[in-house]
């Protein structure tokens, strides 16, 4: 029961990840790329901390908190360029 | 208690899937943005505390991923939300107040934050 | 499901890599080669690499995007 | 043109993924070679991770020349963008845009929590993922905040010119010390193994890793700052 919960759980991210690359590839303008980027990694995250649960290894667990401590610095940076700051 | 973990776990992977949905479907930058972040961020949170159920003697450290995502989040979607306002990206119709604007304009430099 | 994960992020691997060189905006084309080493910091967790994914994740999607940024300020370019 | 390019990247890069895609699975075994580092790192050098005792011992000699590469690209950084601050020269009516104080407060906390984080990873190479380069990058990223949110933050070159070759001559000082009291250059037994597990073990090998923790650390963030002005 509980493994086949967790197998669905892996559909639903495998989406999640097949529809921001689809915002990706559509864009529009370049705010667009940047959000789909931005949710891909939080998306990212839960996916390698479910990737440790299944491995069972704990040291995939730092690999999470590199990501989560510093994906946001290349979102902030385009973010600053755009509103044309430094 | 692994039923729990993994109960938790889909929960946070079904609003996983529906940041993913309304990144595809919504219809301006503004409302992406909000569907991208709200939503993955509650997911994601979901997601690690579910593997705590699974793995009580890994929480600490998933309990520090959980701090640094709700701390770093947020942040860099309101930069990303700023920036697209300050560069003026269209609107959906539907949208009838631009708050910020008007504030912006009754100060009379358009700039505020 | 992970075969399929793999095929997955090795096609969005792809699918950045390309679309990269396929856009004129120069901003849009960063982000997605940020995109790209993202992803392939997630492909070296699954080859049970952690860490170059570490080293990955924190050089190929923070710090060059920031060098490219300035580069692109120092060319005059990115002002469509 | 751009197309055709395009196209011809996308056809051989397909037919790479392809073979890999085919033929993927797990391995289940690991090679002979792997399977004799699996064994030797842990008993002579006490060290749990294997990665980094092979990077810091056995290719030391190799470490060493990967810092030297990267001393040479932040001496050319310096030498092509070093110089007058170019920074007045912006066009007049665009000035730039200040970061809105959120962003500002929000770095304030993110700062210190991305800093302990990085001597974290560099103090625990030899136990977990990690070491001195990853670590490195991590600091310097914490740098790449600080001129994202406090434009007006200036870093002192000289103190971290300084920093830097100071960590490099003590990183060649180390290796002598080896050559001297141990087997060879970069030989980590001149420290006791201590426990195995602990913090403080496995020899020389976490001196090493928080000096090349230091010195990559200190030249990325240079490099950054002289993209910057």
């Amino acid at each position: 029961m509980a493994d086949m919960l967790l197998q669905i759980a892996g559909v639903l991210i495998f989406f999640a990840i097949v529809f921001g690359v689809a915002r990706l590839v559509i864009g529009r303008t370049a705010i667009d790329r940047v959000v789909a980027i931005d949710m891909l990694t939080v998306v990212s995250i839960a996916l390698i901390a479910l990737y440790a649960h299944l491995s069972g290894r704990f040291v995939y667990i730092d690999v999470a908190l590199v990501y989560g401590l510093l994906s946001f610095l290349a979102v902030l940076a385009i973010a600053r360029f755009l509103e044309k700051g430094p | 208690m692994e039923l729990t973990g993994s109960i938790l776990v889909l929960t946070g992977a079904f609003f996983l899937f529906s940041a993913g949905l309304g990144l595809l479907r919504m219809p301006d930058t503004f409302t992406r943005i909000q569907a991208g972040t709200k939503a993955s961020t509650l997911g994601n949170i979901l997601v690690l505390a579910g593997l705590g159920f699974y793995h009580p003697d890994w929480a600490l450290k998933l309990l520090v991923v959980a701090y640094f995502v709700l701390m770093t989040n947020p942040l860099s979607s309101h930069a990303l939300s700023r920036a697209a306002h300050a560069i003026r990206t269209p609107m959906a119709p539907s949208t009838m107040v631009d708050a910020l604007r008007e504030e912006g304009d009754r100060q009379g430099n358009g700039d505020v934050s | 499901m992970l075969e399929l994960l793999v095929i997955l992020i090795c096609g969005s691997i792809l699918v950045s890599g390309v679309l990269a060189v396929w856009l004129d905006n120069l901003m849009a084309a960063m982000v997605s080669a940020g995109l790209a080493s993202l992803f392939a910091a997630v492909s070296y967790v699954l080859l049970a690499a952690p860490d170059v994914a570490m080293a990955e994740a924190a050089i190929g999607s923070g710090l060059s995007t920031l060098i490219f940024l300035y580069a692109i300020r120092r060319t005059g370019g990115g002002r469509e | 043109m751009k197309a055709a390019s395009s196209l011809l990247a996308v056809l051989l890069f397909g037919a790479v993924f392809a073979g890999i895609v085919g033929g993927y699975g797990e391995r289940e075994s690991v090679s002979a070679l792997a399977e004799q580092y699996l064994a030797m790192v842990p008993r002579e050098l006490g060290a749990p991770n294997v990665v980094t005792g092979i990077l810091i011992t056995y290719r030391g000699f190799d470490t060493l020349g990967e810092v030297a590469v990267l001393f040479m690209v932040a001496a050319g950084v310096g030498v092509l963008l070093g110089g007058k601050d170019t920074t007045t020269a912006s066009e007049p009516g665009r000035e730039p845009r200040r970061p809105s104080e959120l962003v500002g407060n929000g770095a304030e906390i993110t700062l210190p929590l991305i800093f302990l984080f990085g001597a974290y990873v560099i103090k625990n190479g030899h136990l977990s993922a990690g070491g001195g380069f990853q670590g490195g990058a991590v600091v310097a990223s914490g740098t790449m905040l600080l001129m994202l949110a406090l434009p007006a933050t200036k870093l002192n070159h000289g103190f971290l010119g300084v920093t830097e070759s100071l960590a490099g001559v003590v990183y060649v000082g180390i290796g002598i010390l080896g050559l001297v009291f141990a087997a060879g250059f970069l030989d980590s037994h001149i420290l006791p193994l201590g426990e195995f597990g602990t913090l403080i073990s496995a020899g020389a090998i976490p001196v090493i890793s928080a000096l090349l923790g230091v010195k990559v650390g200190a030249e990325l963030s240079v490099i950054i700052d002289r993209f910057r002005n």
